[in-house]
C-alpha cells in the first residue's frame, strides 16, 4: 500500500509539474489526466474508494475530456505552440516562484508538527452514499443548483447573439 | 423532517429549480421575471413564518435564527430591488436572449441565502460557489460587449483562485479538527500546537477568500475592472448581495459561542481596514468613470465596516448591520441611476462622469436622488450614510479605536473630493450630447425602484430609530 | 404661536424640496414667488413669536420643542429638538427677515439667469439649514445644520459653473471649511464621550459641574470647537476661502458670506460660552487671534480693487471684532455687532450687486466713478452702509455696536488696552478702505455706461436695510447717549447681565475720532489721486504683500514651497492654496501609485492577490 | 503505514504548483488548468482529512469539489471560446481593455 502510494504521489507531482510547463496544451492536458488518474490511486490507498472512482470517472474521464475537446476546437497549430513556447522563458518564473515559495514555506510549517499514526479505515461507498442521501440531502440539492447555474451560464454564453 | 425554519431556502430552491422548466414551457421574459419576483417575494414573506419555528431545521447544515434570517431578508429585499432594475435594463432590442438572466439571478440569490445561513463548511462552500458562478454568468451576460466578456473571465479566474484558497483552508480546518461544522470548529480547542497552527492557517486561507469577495485591500484589485465591465444591474448585485452574504456568515461566526477575535486576527483586520479605507478613497480620487468610482468607494466602505466589526459589543454589531443596510440601498441606488440612463444594447453603459453633465438640468429629480446617494456615500446628513458612519464612529469611540477613527476621518475627507465632484458635474450646464439623456424615458418599474431606495435613505437618515429597533431584533 | 416654532425651518425646507422637484416645471415667476414667500412666512412667524416673547417670555426665557429621537445608543443619544432662547431668537429673526429681503432682491437680480428655480431651491435650503443650526438643542443637530450650510454655500458659490474658476472656488471654500469641521467633529465626539450627552444645555451643566476652570479637558474641547468656528467664520488662520467665495452671485454673498453663515462661529461660541468660560486661555487666544484677523483683513481691504473682495475682507475684519468681544467675554456686545453687521453688510453687498447690475456686471471700483447722480438710490444706500461699517458716530448703527465692543475691551484686564488700541487702529482702517470705495465709485467723472433701472424688488430691500442700518443701533447705547439697554436686557437670561464698565473718557472720545480720521485719510488720498495711481503703477512689494492677505498666503507658500515647487509654480497666481495643494499633491501621488496597479492583466492581478495572501498568512501565523 | 502529513504535504505541493502555473502562464488555457490543479489539490486535502478521522466528510467534499471544478471549467471554456476571436493565441495579458492605467 505504502509503495503504491509513494509511486502514485511521485507520478502525480511529476506529471503536474510537466503539465504546467508544457507549451503544447494537448500534451499538458494529457499529463494532467495522468496526474488525475494517479491521484485516484492515491485516494484508493488513503481508504477512499468512492472518491477514487469519482476522480477517475468524472474528473479524468469526463471533465478533462471536455477540456480536451474545447482545446481541439480552438484549433491550435504549430505556430501558436511555438509562440507559447516563446513565453515560457526563465524570467517569467522568477516572481511567481518567489511568491509561491513564500506561501509554501509558510504553510509547510503547519504540517511539520507530529501527528498520530493509525490504521487506515476504508470508508466504503455505501457509507458515503448513506450520508449523501440522508442528512446531507440538501447539499446534494444545492450542488445540483450549482451545476444548473454553470449549465445555464455556459448555455447562454455559448449561444449566438439574437 | 421539520422544514419550517428553512422555508425561505426551500422556496428559493424550488424557484431556482423550477425556472428552467418555466423557460422550457414558455420563453417569455416578462413571465420569467414575474415568477422570479414572486418567488423572491414569497421567500421574503415567509421569513416571519420561519422565525416562529420551534425546532431547528436542518441543524447540521444550516442555522436559521433571527440573525441569519435577518440577513436573508436583507438579501432578498436587495435582490428584489435589483431585479426590478434588471427587468427594465434588458430592453427588448438588446441583441441577446434575455430569459436566462432571471434564472442566474434566482440561482445566485439562492447561493447567497445558503451562504448567509450556512452552518457547515459544505453548505458555505456550495452557497458561495453557486453565487459566484451565477455572478460570472451575469457579469458576462451581454456577451456582445467585449468588456463584459473580459470582466467575466477576470472574475472567473480570480474568483477561481480565491475559491481554491477557501477550499484549501476548509481542508486544513477539517484536517485539524475532523469536523466541517462551523460552530463545532469555533467552539472546540485544538488538540495540540500543530493542530492549532493548522487551524490558524486554514482560517487565514478562508479569510483570503472572504477578503476577495468583500473586495478589501489587498484583494481588491479585480473590483474596478469587473464593475466597469459588468452591466449595471449585475454591478449592483456584485457590490451588494455578494457582500451581504459574506458579511452575514462572518458576523454570524463572530457571534458564535466560543468565538473571539484573536490578537493576530484583529491586527490583520485593523491593517486591512486602514489600507482599504485609504486606498479605496485615494484610488477613486481622479477617476472619470462612475462605476469605477463606485467600485473604489465600495472598497473604502468595506474598510469602514471592518472598523465596526472590530468594535466589539452590541453597539458595534448593530452598527455593522446598520452600515450594511445603508451601503446596500445606496449602492443599489447609484447603480440604479446608471442602469436607468444606460441602454443594454449599447456597447457600454453610461458610466462616464462627463456623461452625467447637466443632469440637474435635463433630469432634476434623477440628479436629486443621485446627489442623495452620493451624500449618503460621503456620509453627509441628512442621508442614511451619515447615521451609519456616526454609529461606526460611536462604536469606535466606545472601544477606543482612535487610530482607526483617525484614518476613517482622513479618508472621509479624501472621499468628499470625488463625491462632490460628481455633484458639481451634474450641476454644470449640459453639453449638447447630454441632452440625449433628457429624452430617455424612464420606465415605471425603474422609477419605483429608485424611489424605493431613495426614500429609506432620506427617511431613515432623518429618523433612524425604527430601523435600528428592527435591526436590534437580529441580535436578541 | 410659539408651538409653531418647527414651522420656521420647515417652511423653507419644504419650499426647497418643492422647487428642487418641480422648479423647472413651475417657471421663474412662480419659483421666485414660492422661494420668497416661504421665507417671508417664516419671517412673519419669527417676528410674531418675537413679539409674543417680549410680552410673555416663557419660564427661564427658554422654549424647548422635541421633535423626535434621531440617534439612540446606549449612553449616547441625539434627540432632534429645537431650543429657543433670546440668542437663538435673535439669530432666527435676523436670518428670516434679512433672508426674506435677500430673496426678494434675488427675484429681480437673478432675472433671466439659467437655473433660476435651482438658485431659489439652494437659497431656501440654506435658510433652512441655517435655522436648524441656530435652533438646534443638540450639538449633533447643530452640526447637521453646520454641514448643511456648508454644502449650500458650496453649491451657491459654484452656481455660475460655466466659469471653471467658480467651481474651483466653490470646492476650495468647501474643503477649507471641511478641515475646520473635522476639528469641530472631533470636539463634539470628545464632549460626547466625556460628558455622555450632546444636548447643549445638559452638556454645559455637566461641564461646569465636572471640570474646573483652566483644566485640560475644556481647553482641548473648546479649542477644537473653536477651530470649527474659525473656519466657518473665516478667521485667521482659516480665512483664505472667503474672498474666493465671492465668485457666487452677489445676493448669496450678502446672505451667506456676510449676514448669516459666516457668523455661525460667533454663535457657536456664544451658545457654548459656559464651556469657554472654563477655558480662559482659549478666550485669550480668541481675543489675540481676533485682533490679528481684524487688522490683517483691514489692511487687505485697503488694496483690493474688486468691490466684492473689499466687502469680503471687511466681513472678515468685522467678524474679527465680534470674536474680540467674545475673547473678553462681552457676549451681548458680540451679538449686538452681529445684528448691526448683518444689516449693514447685507445692505452693502446688495448695493454692490445693484450697482454691478446696472454696469454690466463690472466689479472693479476703478472702472467706476461718478455714479452719485446716475444711481442715487445705490449711492445713498451704499453711503449709509459704509457709514455704518465705518462706525460713523451717532448716526450709524455700526457705531453703537463697535463702541460697545471697544468699551468692553478697554475695560478688560491688562492686555485690554493693547487690544483696544488695535481695535481703534482697525476702525481707522475700516473707515479708510470703505470710504476709498465710496469716493472712487461715486465721485469723480463718469467712466462707464449705465443701463436699465431698478424695480421695486430691488428698491424695497435696499431702503428697508438702509433704515435698519440707521436705527438698530439705538437698541443699545452707551452712557451719555441715552444709556439704552434694551438689547442686553433682552439677552440677559441667556448670557448673563452685561455691565457697561466705566472707562476713561479718552476711550469713547477716540472711538468718535477714529472713523472721522479714517474718512479724512480716504478723502485726502482720493483728492490727490493716490488710490487711482496705485492701480496704474506697479504695485510695491508691500502692496502685494497686503493684497494677498498679509502674508498668510506667503507663509503657507514658504512652508510648502520647497517640497512642492512644481505645483506651486503652477498655482503662483493663488499662493493661498499651497497648503491645501500640498495635501492634495500627496493624495494625487498616492493615487497614481495605487492606480498603477490597475494594469488590467489577470496574471498581474493574481500576483498582487498572491502577495497579499503571503502577507495575510504571515500576519496570522507569526504575530 | 502512511501518516497523514505525507498526503497533506503532497496536496500543498500540488496547490503550489497550480499557483505557479496560474501566476506564470500567459495562455488562458493553462490558467484554467492551473485552477483545476489547485482545486484538485484541495480535494486531496479533504481525502487526507477523511483518512485521518475515518469519516465520509472528506469524500463528500470531494464530490462537491468535482462539481465545482466541472461547472467552473464549463464557464471558463465557453468564455475562452468567445474570446478567441478577439485575443490572438488566448494570451491572457492581451485581455486588458478594462484597466485603469491611462
Amino acid at each position: 500500500m505504502m509503495i503504491t502510494f509513494y509511486v502514485a504521489a511521485s507520478l502525480t507531482l511529476l506529471t503536474t509539474a510537466l503539465a504546467i510547463t508544457r507549451s503544447n496544451p494537448v500534451h499538458a492536458l494529457l499529463y494532467f489526466v495522468i496526474s488525475l488518474v494517479s491521484m485516484g490511486v492515491i485516494f484508493f490507498t488513503l481508504g477512499a474508494p468512492f472518491a477514487a472512482a469519482m476522480e477517475v470517472i468524472v474528473y479524468a474521464g469526463a471533465i478533462m475530456v471536455l477540456f480536451l475537446f474545447v482545446i481541439m476546437m480552438l484549433s491550435l497549430n504549430k505556430v501558436t505552440v511555438h509562440r507559447e513556447a516563446g513565453w515560457i522563458v526563465r524570467s517569467v518564473w522568477v516572481l511567481p516562484l518567489f511568491l509561491v515559495a513564500g506561501l509554501g514555506s509558510e504553510l509547510a510549517r503547519v504540517f511539520l508538527g507530529g501527528g498520530s499514526v493509525g490504521m487506515i479505515r476504508v470508508v466504503s461507498p455505501q457509507e458515503v452514499g448513506v450520508r449523501l442521501f440522508t442528512t446531507d440531502i440538501s447539499t446534494v440539492e444545492l450542488a445540483s443548483v450549482l451545476l444548473l447555474t454553470g449549465l445555464i451560464g455556459a448555455f447562454h454564453l455559448g449561444r449566438k447573439e439574437r | 423532517m421539520n422544514l419550517q425554519g428553512a422555508v425561505p431556502l426551500v422556496i428559493l430552491t424550488i424557484l431556482a429549480g423550477g425556472l428552467p422548466a418555466v423557460v422550457a414551457i414558455r420563453r417569455s421574459y416578462r413571465l420569467i421575471c414575474a415568477v422570479t419576483g414572486l418567488g423572491l417575494l414569497a421567500a421574503l414573506f415567509s421569513i416571519p413564518y420561519a422565525l416562529r419555528a420551534t425546532s431547528p431545521a436542518l441543524p447540521e447544515l444550516f442555522t436559521f435564527n433571527a440573525l441569519s434570517l435577518g440577513f436573508i431578508g436583507l438579501i432578498l429585499i436587495s435582490a428584489l430591488l435589483i431585479l426590478v432594475l434588471a427587468y427594465s435594463y434588458w430592453q427588448p432590442e438588446t441583441p441577446l436572449y434575455r430569459e436566462e438572466f432571471p434564472l442566474l439571478f434566482a440561482a445566485g440569490t439562492l447561493g447567497a441565502v445558503a451562504l448567509a445561513s450556512a452552518a457547515s463548511f459544505i453548505t458555505l462552500f456550495l452557497g458561495l460557489e453557486t453565487m459566484t458562478l451565477a455572478m460570472i454568468g451575469m457579469i458576462a451576460y451581454p456577451h456582445f460587449r467585449p468588456a463584459a466578456e473580459e470582466a467575466g473571465l477576470k472574475y472567473l479566474v480570480l474568483s477561481g483562485m480565491s475559491s481554491a484558497f477557501v477550499l484549501f483552508g476548509i481542508g486544513l480546518l477539517e484536517l485539524a479538527s475532523g469536523s466541517l461544522n462551523i460552530a463545532h470548529i469555533v467552539a472546540s480547542s485544538a488538540a495540540d500546537a500543530a493542530s492549532q497552527q493548522m487551524l490558524v492557517a486554514g482560517l487565514a486561507m478562508i479569510a483570503i477568500g472572504a477578503g476577495f469577495k468583500l473586495s478589501v485591500v489587498p484583494f481588491h484589485i479585480w473590483v474596478p475592472d469587473v464593475y466597469v465591465g459588468a452591466p449595471a444591474p449585475t454591478g449592483a448585485y456584485v457590490a451588494v448581495i455578494a457582500k451581504i452574504a459574506v458579511l452575514a456568515i462572518l458576523i454570524r461566526t463572530i457571534n458564535l459561542p466560543g468565538a473571539n477575535l484573536s490578537a493576530s486576527m484583529s491586527t490583520l483586520t485593523t491593517a486591512i481596514a486602514i489600507l482599504s479605507m485609504l486606498s479605496g478613497n485615494l484610488l477613486a480620487l481622479m477617476q472619470d468613470n462612475l462605476k469605477r468610482i463606485l467600485g473604489y468607494s465600495s472598497i473604502a466602505h468595506l474598510g469602514y465596516l471592518l472598523v465596526a466589526i472590530l468594535a466589539a459589543g452590541s453597539i458595534g454589531q448593530v452598527a455593522v448591520v446598520f452600515y450594511i443596510v445603508a451601503y446596500a440601498v445606496t449602492m443599489i441606488g447609484a447603480f440604479g441611476v446608471i442602469a436607468v440612463l444606460s441602454h443594454a444594447s449599447d456597447v457600454r453603459d453610461v458610466d462616464k462622469i462627463t456623461e452625467l453633465r447637466g443632469l440637474f438640468w435635463t433630469r432634476p429629480a434623477l440628479a436629486g436622488v443621485m446627489t442623495l446617494f452620493l451624500l449618503s456615500l460621503a456620509g453627509i446628513p441628512p442621508a442614511l450614510g451619515f447615521i451609519a458612519k456616526m454609529y461606526i464612529m460611536a462604536a469606535g469611540v466606545h472601544t477606543q479605536l482612535w487610530s482607526l477613527l483617525a484614518v476613517m476621518v482622513i479618508s472621509g475627507v479624501i472621499g468628499l473630493f470625488y463625491y462632490l465632484n460628481i455633484i458639481l458635474v451634474m450641476s454644470m450646464k449640459p453639453s449638447d450630447d447630454a441632452m440625449a439623456v433628457s429624452i430617455l424615458a424612464i420606465s415605471i418599474p425603474n422609477r419605483l425602484a429608485i424611489a424605493m431606495v431613495s426614500l429609506p435613505i432620506l427617511a431613515f437618515g432623518v429618523a433612524p430609530s425604527p430601523l435600528i429597533a428592527l435591526l436590534k431584533l437580529m441580535f436578541d | 404661536m410659539i408651538t409653531y416654532l418647527w414651522l420656521i425651518p420647515a417652511l423653507p425646507l419644504f419650499s426647497s424640496v418643492i422647487l428642487g422637484l418641480f422648479g423647472p416645471v413651475m417657471g421663474p415667476r412662480v419659483s421666485g414667488a414660492v422661494g420668497t414667500i416661504s421665507v417671508g412666512l417664516a419671517a412673519v412667524l419669527a417676528v410674531s413669536i418675537g413679539l409674543h416673547w417680549i410680552s410673555h417670555p416663557p419660564t427661564n426665557s427658554i422654549y424647548e420643542q422635541t421633535l423626535w429621537a434621531w440617534i439612540t445608543l446606549p449612553g449616547f443619544s441625539i434627540n432632534l429638538g429645537l431650543y429657543l432662547d433670546p440668542v437663538s431668537l435673535l439669530m432666527v429673526l435676523v436670518i428670516t427677515v434679512i433672508g426674506c429681503l435677500i430673496h426678494l432682491f434675488s427675484t429681480e437680480y437673478m432675472h433671466g439667469e439659467d437655473g433660476y428655480s435651482r438658485y431659489f431651491a439652494y437659497l431656501n435650503l440654506f435658510v433652512a439649514a441655517m435655522l436648524l443650526l441656530v435652533l438646534a438643542d443638540d450639538l449633533a443637530v447643530l452640526f447637521v445644520g453646520w454641514e448643511g450650510v456648508g454644502v449650500c454655500s458650496y453649491l451657491l458659490v459654484g452656481f455660475w459653473f460655466s466659469e471653471p474658476t467658480n467651481g474651483y472656488a466653490a470646492r476650495k471654500s468647501f474643503v477649507v471649511t471641511r478641515i475646520a469641521d473635522i476639528a469641530m467633529l472631533a470636539g463634539l465626539l470628545l464632549l460626547s464621550t466625556k460628558l455622555g450627552t450632546l444636548n447643549i444645555q445638559a452638556m454645559l451643566t455637566g461641564a461646569v459641574a465636572t471640570w474646573s476652570a483652566g483644566s485640560l479637558m475644556p481647553t482641548v474641547a473648546t479649542s477644537l470647537l473653536l477651530i470649527g468656528g474659525l473656519g466657518k467664520s473665516a478667521q485667521v488662520p482659516l480665512q483664505t476661502w472667503l474672498p474666493d467665495a465671492m465668485a457666487g452671485p452677489t445676493p448669496v454673498s450678502a446672505l451667506i458670506h456676510a449676514a448669516t453663515m459666516v457668523t455661525a462661529g460667533v454663535y457657536l461660541v456664544v451658545r457654548t460660552h459656559a464651556l469657554f468660560l472654563l477655558a480662559p486661555h482659549v478666550l485669550d487666544a480668541i481675543a489675540v487671534g481676533a485682533v490679528i484677523t481684524l487688522l490683517v483683513a483691514a489692511f487687505a481691504g485697503l488694496v483690493q480693487s474688486d468691490i466684492k473682495r473689499v466687502l469680503a475682507y471687511s466681513t472678515m475684519s468685522q467678524i474679527g471684532y465680534m470674536f474680540l468681544a467674545l475673547g473678553v467675554g462681552a457676549w451681548p456686545a458680540a451679538m449686538f455687532h452681529f445684528l448691526t453687521h448683518a444689516v449693514f453688510k447685507a445692505l452693502l453687498f446688495l448695493t454692490a450687486g445693484a450697482i454691478a447690475m446696472r454696469l454690466n456686471h463690472e466689479q472693479n471700483i476703478f472702472a467706476m466713478g461718478g455714479l452719485r447722480s446716475k444711481l442715487p438710490l445705490a449711492f445713498w444706500a451704499f453711503l449709509i452702509g459704509s457709514a455704518s461699517l465705518a462706525a460713523l458716530p451717532i448716526i450709524s448703527a455700526g457705531f453703537f455696536s463697535k463702541e460697545m465692543i471697544l468699551g468692553a475691551v478697554a475695560a478688560a484686564p491688562m492686555p485690554g488696552l493693547i487690544l483696544w488700541a488695535c481695535g481703534i487702529l482697525g476702525a481707522v482702517l475700516t473707515a479708510t478702505y470703505i470710504f476709498r470705495v465710496v469716493f472712487t465709485v461715486f465721485l469723480g467723472p463718469l467712466k462707464t455706461e449705465v443701463s436699465g433701472s431698478y424695480g421695486v424688488r430691488i428698491a424695497v430691500p435696499l431702503v428697508t436695510l438702509s433704515v435698519g442700518a440707521l436705527v438698530v443701533g439705538w437698541l443699545e447705547t452707551p452712557e451719555g447717549l441715552g444709556n439704552q439697554t434694551i438689547f442686553s436686557r433682552f439677552l440677559t437670561p441667556a448670557v448673563g447681565v452685561f455691565h457697561h464698565l466705566p472707562v476713561s473718557f479718552m476711550i469713547p472720545l477716540l472711538g468718535f475720532a477714529a472713523p472721522l480720521l479714517g474718512i479724512g485719510i480716504a478723502y485726502v488720498l482720493h483728492r490727490n489721486g493716490t488710490w487711482a495711481r496705485a492701480t496704474t503703477t506697479m504695485p510695491s512689494k508691500l502692496t502685494i504683500f497686503i493684497r494677498s492677505g498679509c502674508g498668510f498666503d506667503m507663509l503657507y507658500d514658504e512652508l510648502f514651497v520647497v517640497p512642492y515647487m512644481t505645483l506651486v509654480r503652477v498655482l503662483r497666481h493663488d499662493p493661498v492654496d499651497s497648503m491645501f495643494a500640498g495635501l492634495q499633491y500627496l493624495a494625487i501621488v498616492a493615487h497614481r501609485r495605487l492606480r498603477a496597479m490597475q494594469i488590467g492583466q489577470i496574471r498581474r492581478y493574481a500576483s498582487w492577490m498572491m502577495a497579499g495572501s503571503v502577507a495575510t498568512i504571515a500576519i496570522l501565523l507569526f504575530s | 503505514m502512511i501518516i497523514w502529513q505525507t498526503p497533506a504535504g503532497l496536496a500543498l505541493a500540488l496547490f503550489m504548483l497550480g499557483l505557479l502555473g496560474l501566476l506564470a502562464r500567459r495562455s488562458l488555457v493553462f490558467v484554467l488548468m492551473s485552477i483545476e490543479i489547485m482545486l484538485n489539490a484541495a480535494g486531496l486535502l479533504f481525502i487526507t482529512a477523511g483518512m485521518r478521522w475515518g469519516n465520509p466528510d472528506g469524500q463528500i467534499m470531494l464530490v462537491m469539489v468535482l462539481n465545482l471544478a466541472g461547472a467552473e471549467l464549463a464557464l471558463g471554456l465557453i468564455l475562452i471560446l468567445r474570446l478567441r476571436n478577439r485575443i490572438t493565441n488566448l494570451d491572457g495579458d492581451a485581455a486588458n481593455i478594462l484597466r485603469d492605467v491611462p
